[in-house]
């Protein structure tokens, strides 16, 4: 059914990106086969948003980590997805859980965000990854929460006493990959702080994004950084060597 | 009594201020009800309109939604506003105003001779009576022009966006995506990279590797790395080939704080990419994205209805003459626009509104899958905007973005709009398609598929 | 085991029959929800879209949905069957159909010649596969060309159905109405009535006094009261003045019972209509409408999905080589199409699928105060249908039609698409425009008014 | 706000319709305050098609009428709409109400349908209207059902033994009226008849349409004439002479 060349010229291409390249076209169309595999994909990536966390399982795959539960403000899928500020909150009561904790100077939370797919498969790797690379800090009890997004980290952060809060959470699911996991670090979390306040780490998974263990050790640098000068956010920079020479694409035939 | 109010058949509807009017007046959206904004029924939004046409557009002047000593934005919006060329309508009330734009009279130069008067809260206020044939008709008799290796926004021809992510910002994988884009045509108004990272070095490198291949293919075209532009201030003073620069705005001085943005920041962004003069054809070196939503999301909306604060954005853009702004339209989720319909309206609207104040106004025509859309509604949009004269649209690979995890446009949406519209690339570019033989003598992308090996061949 | 399975993610997906198959592979709406005929998740629906894709062309031709002994509109089908017309994509499965229909090589020729080879239930199948804007591409390529006294259907130009109706039938209501919808240009695929009262009497009276404004204003162009077909053939044989027949029709033999229609009816309209040679440049006298939902509300669908039904209505149309066919798609209510979305989806499919037979295929793009529609939403379909080249739309005073109570595009639509798209009306019936200098020699309709006045004067 | 010039050549026209005629024009744009009157007819005729009938102020009008009260199939307007076959067919247990009956030649039947208003407003005025006319005809007891669409009549006229029934309906509410009654003759009702077995009148109101007075005459007439030929439907054509001379407009000046 597709119009793609037996001599396919992008089969090298392809192998570099799972973007969806060299479908082949019909006219300016897209041909039958590659647009029902979108349809499939599209089909399939909306259930991911409404896929439920199993929290029992995930605080088993952080052992020896301590764990606590909470519940954010929103009480299910549906007004979770159009109330973001009920997800950005702990449910009533929730506080006393977390507010006679010693301080602490990194925290992290687990959110699922709008994949729980994402925090089922890498967020646990995450936390182990990291817990080595950053000793000799202190590091409080992984808290969990459904329905919750980024900014739930700033109230558990401050009932915590963290200095930093990591946010590991579920970004929103694409029709290629349904389990990206992104990191958001705050420094001195506390109600009301802003996106500009944040340092974010994102596309940690195993479909060409970034590994558990490369997201720990970017982690470790953005704390370490974080704790010594006093900030998250715009005025912190995550500024170092990146591209591994032999990935350097050759242009022009050159 | 209140100053906003109208009788509807016996009922007496009034509203507490202006900005109350210009909520309950839009057209129903999930944003304004999570905001607690939105108007209670249809009836009642009608109400809100009747009243809003009948307000004197001077109004606007001195009824300032968000005060001016606590919003630089408001201050902006005030301190740049040309009364000379608002002479021309300033007798007029919002319903006239519409109907004026309607009218033959407002052609395409007294328009732009027009903008420079128009407040943003001005411009939302009349989209908010019109229909979405309004909306239409009006964009697309307005002619902004922009340029920098190639000219956008001329007569018949619509611009696009390439944009190849990747989730590690893989070189190879994003020239794979951007040879992809190229082979259907795309790219003449930006190849532009979202960077999965926030390393400054990375950045650098894609910038390099973009300057690199459009020098070896001879590509017409300016490229961007989409990153805070904060480090593209820096990128600039390390030295790397910066051609355009972006960032996020939004309408309030507290949303854009929430990005981490200054208008002090954009200046000297806009300046440092002036100074480097790498323009051909023009010298518009800033790419601005916008989207309903932003300020609701950073808890900085003031009780203000997320369309007009959307056109307070568009104020921001255009003190920095961008090359193009890009409204990404269904980019945050179903929170702020529900559905497809939603999120129609909301392109058609803030396309209008971008270009009624001058802007080269582009749009991402695009969904996320926790929202109730799909790719037929993104079929309606983008062919819409094509009617509308959208500056350009943006298409990635098989419209999957896959670092952002939404869909936007494939790069075979945007021949479609070439192809079955008659929509042509930019003149520079598309001489480069031609000589390339990936687009006939007409713009039409052909079957033959002989531009594309080409292409690839150079590659190899 | 089912001849009709696939295999998706380690799940298998059969289907119990081609019917299933067709109708699970439809985008979702609400009349096959009611008929309990629609797939029950979107991976379903996906699935079946897959099945029908490999499935080939050919075996519509045997595997008939509605058994040939028990319907007249499948014998129609089967025996009017153009095998030689086919044999150009009688090897393709629907999937490779569809792909063959995007291509370059399927050009305004060749679609004209294989229409007589195509099946409507194969036509169904293909834009089951096809996104909207698949929908647009193809059918803006179909040229179908008919004429009785204004050419319709030539590139560059759409047509439109002036319908000026009255609760009463009252003539100078209907006189007033239609003077409305020639002073904006509007006509030129038809002046039609649909008469309030089934009475032969005022049907004539209707046509009469139509065809005396046209004679007095010489205006080329025809009219039609839209009573039943029995009544369109008792009034020819009294006498009065008919240009062109009217019928809706729908896709089953048991429908068109339900509306009091047999074939052979058709027949003898046909032919008296054409005995009457009324036509001067040329012969298509007849005008059928069909919309998505009939067939169910008849309780005659048999299980099929309505899009299909829709589709074999078309079939019935061709026979009598019509003028004009309108899909009247929001038109019954929410119970067949609920949204505007569904509107807009079942718009283009009837559009495309009605073209891509070979008929002279326009829209009343509209929808009923109990559907979850506005008129932002008509704005999109017509638009689009614009952009698709329907034939015609219908334009009824300010969108309200008060007889028949729903609402359509207003006279001001038609204008819009005119002067915006540049989409010009019949060639005849712009010279007459032109001449009474309601529009411009680019067609534009202007804003002195100076020819509606002259309309105006002369009917005083 | 509007355009339309202050000498309105559109005056005399208006008058002869309640179409949105002479509505002026800016450019192809509909004026402001003709797009906003739309607007607001909208919204109202929205609510129009949701509001409830008053089943006991409709009796009382009946009156001196015997009245039956029945229930469809529909629970509630929300499923009504979306399901027109319950709207067709009488909740489980209605029957009794109607099957013990003495035969009649005519039943009427009063179904909301798609405007309570129209039903509300006219219904009864009808009904009193077409008692005399048919005299000398068995006239069976007016069964009121609300959530109710034409074809309830036969199951309705079935069950009541009538030989024909006269369904009078409330249109779907347009723009410009919300209360047009339609009536639907059907001889011989019983479940499963077709449309085509059935003769229509239509657009019963004030507002331009036809008068109570009016539709009374010719449904007394259609009947007389059903009953004599044994059927209704397309077989069946209303051919009286119907234009009044006075309201022929001249054309074109002559
Ligand atoms: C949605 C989104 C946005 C939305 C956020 C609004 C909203 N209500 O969701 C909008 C459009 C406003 C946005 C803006 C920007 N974003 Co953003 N965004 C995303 C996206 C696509 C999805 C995020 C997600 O799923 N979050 C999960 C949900 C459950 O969390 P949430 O609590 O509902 O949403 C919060 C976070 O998403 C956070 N957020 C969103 N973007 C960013 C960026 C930064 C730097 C930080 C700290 C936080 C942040 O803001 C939301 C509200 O609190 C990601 C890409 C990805 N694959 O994740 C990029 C992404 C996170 N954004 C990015 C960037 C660069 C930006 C901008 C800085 C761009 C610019 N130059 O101005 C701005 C400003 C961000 C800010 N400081 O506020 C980068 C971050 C790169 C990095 N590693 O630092 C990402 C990875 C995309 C990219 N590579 O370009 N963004
Ligand atoms: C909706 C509608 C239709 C729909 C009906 C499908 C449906 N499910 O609703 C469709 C598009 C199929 C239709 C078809 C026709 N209709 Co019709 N229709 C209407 C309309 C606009 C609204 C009816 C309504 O609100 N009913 C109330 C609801 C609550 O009732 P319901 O039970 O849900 O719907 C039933 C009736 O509407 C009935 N019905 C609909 N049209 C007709 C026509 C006739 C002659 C009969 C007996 C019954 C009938 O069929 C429905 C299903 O049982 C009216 C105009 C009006 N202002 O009322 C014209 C109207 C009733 N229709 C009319 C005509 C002429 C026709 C056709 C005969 C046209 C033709 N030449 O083929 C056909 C065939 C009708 C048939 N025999 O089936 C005329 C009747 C004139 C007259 N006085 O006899 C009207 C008044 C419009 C007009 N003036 O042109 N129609």
């Amino acid at each position: 059914m597709s119009n793609v060349p037996s001599h396919d010229p992008w089969a090298k291409l392809r192998a570099a990106t799972v973007a969806r390249i060299g479908l082949g076209r019909t006219g300016a169309g897209l041909p039958t086969g590659a647009n029902l595999g979108f349809q499939y994909a599209h089909a399939r990536a909306r259930d991911a948003v409404h896929s439920a966390l199993d929290v029992e399982a995930l605080a088993r795959d952080l052992a020896p980590q301590e764990v606590i539960r909470v519940a954010s403000a929103a009480p299910d899928r549906g007004t979770y997805l159009r109330r973001p500020d009920l997800g950005r909150r702990l449910a009533s009561g929730e506080a006393e859980k977390l507010n006679a904790r010693a301080p602490c100077d990194v925290a992290f939370v687990i959110a699922d965000g709008l994949s729980s797919a994402a925090v089922q498969t890498h967020a646990a790797a995450v936390v182990h990854a990291c817990v080595p690379k950053v000793s000799g800090l202190r590091i409080g009890p992984v808290v969990i929460s459904a329905q919750a997004r980024v900014a739930i980290g700033d109230e558990i952060g401050d009932l915590l006493g963290a200095r930093l809060v990591v946010v590991l959470v579920g970004e929103r699911p694409g029709l290629s990959v349904a389990d990206s996991l992104g990191a958001y670090l705050t420094f001195g979390p506390r109600i009301g702080r802003r996106d500009s306040d944040r340092n974010c780490l994102s596309n940690i998974h195993g479909k060409g994004g970034m590994s558990p263990d490369e997201a720990a050790r970017k982690i470790a640098w953005l704390t370490r950084a974080a704790l010594t000068l006093g900030l998250t956010g715009t005025g912190l920079k995550e500024d170092s060597a990146q591209v591994e020479t032999e990935n350097a694409p050759r242009i022009g035939g050159a | 009594m209140s100053r906003f109010q109208t009788l509807l058949a016996g009922e007496r509807h009034s509203f507490g201020s202006l900005a109350e009017v210009m909520a309950k007046a839009t057209p129903a959206r999930s944003g304004d009800a999570l905001a607690g904004v939105m108007a209670e029924s249809d009836v009642e939004r009608v109400a809100a309109q009747m009243v809003l046409a009948d307000l004197p557009l001077k109004l606007f002047l001195t009824d300032l939604l968000i005060p001016y000593e606590i919003d630089d934005v408001t201050r902006l919006i005030v301190d740049s506003h040309d009364a000379v060329a608002f002479a021309l309508v300033s007798h007029m009330t919002v319903g006239q105003f519409r109907d004026w734009l309607l009218s033959d009279v407002a052609d395409a130069p007294t328009l732009s001779g027009l903008a420079p008067g128009l407040m943003p809260e001005m411009v939302a206020a009349v989209s908010k009576l019109m229909r979405n044939r309004d909306l239409i008709a009006v964009a697309r008799k307005i002619r902004v022009v922009t340029a920098f290796r190639t000219t956008l926004g001329l007569e018949g021809r619509m611009g696009s966006r390439l944009q190849p992510n990747h989730p590690a910002d893989d070189l190879k994988g994003i020239v794979a995506s951007t040879l992809d884009g190229l082979s259907f045509g795309v790219g003449d108004a930006v190849i532009g990279i979202n960077p999965a990272t926030d390393n400054i070095p990375t950045a650098m490198a894609l910038l390099q590797m973009l300057d690199d291949l459009r020098q070896s293919y001879h590509i017409p075209t300016q490229s961007c790395v989409l990153t805070h532009v904060t480090n593209a201030i820096e990128i600039i003073n390390r030295g790397a080939p910066v051609d355009v620069v972006f960032q996020s705005v939004a309408g309030t001085q507290a949303a854009n704080e929430g990005f981490g943005v200054t208008l002090s920041m954009l200046k000297e962004a806009h300046e440092a990419a002036l100074s480097l003069r790498r323009g051909t054809v023009g010298q518009n070196v800033m790419y601005f994205e916008t989207g309903q939503g932003a300020a609701l999301s950073a808890n900085a909306h003031h009780g203000i209805d997320q369309q007009t604060l959307e056109t307070r954005a568009y104020a921001v853009c255009r003190t920095y003459d961008p090359l193009i702004v890009n409204t990404v339209v269904g980019f945050i989720g179903p929170e702020y626009l529900y559905d497809g319909k939603e999120i129609i309206r909301a392109g058609l609207e803030d396309h209008f509104c971008g270009k009624l104040l001058g802007l080269p106004m582009g749009c991402d025509v695009c969904y996320t899958n926790h929202s109730e859309a799909d790719q037929n509604d993104m079929d309606v949009l983008m062919t819409l905007l094509a009617e509308a004269r959208a500056h350009f649209l943006i298409g990635v690979p098989g419209a999957d973005d896959i670092m952002l995890n939404y869909q936007s446009l494939s790069f075979h949406d945007i021949a479609y709009l070439r192809n079955s519209l008659g929509l042509k690339a930019a003149p520079e570019f598309e001489a480069w398609l031609m000589a390339m033989g990936i687009v006939s003598e007409t713009g039409h992308l052909g079957e033959s598929g002989a531009g594309a090996l080409r292409l690839l061949e150079a590659a190899q």
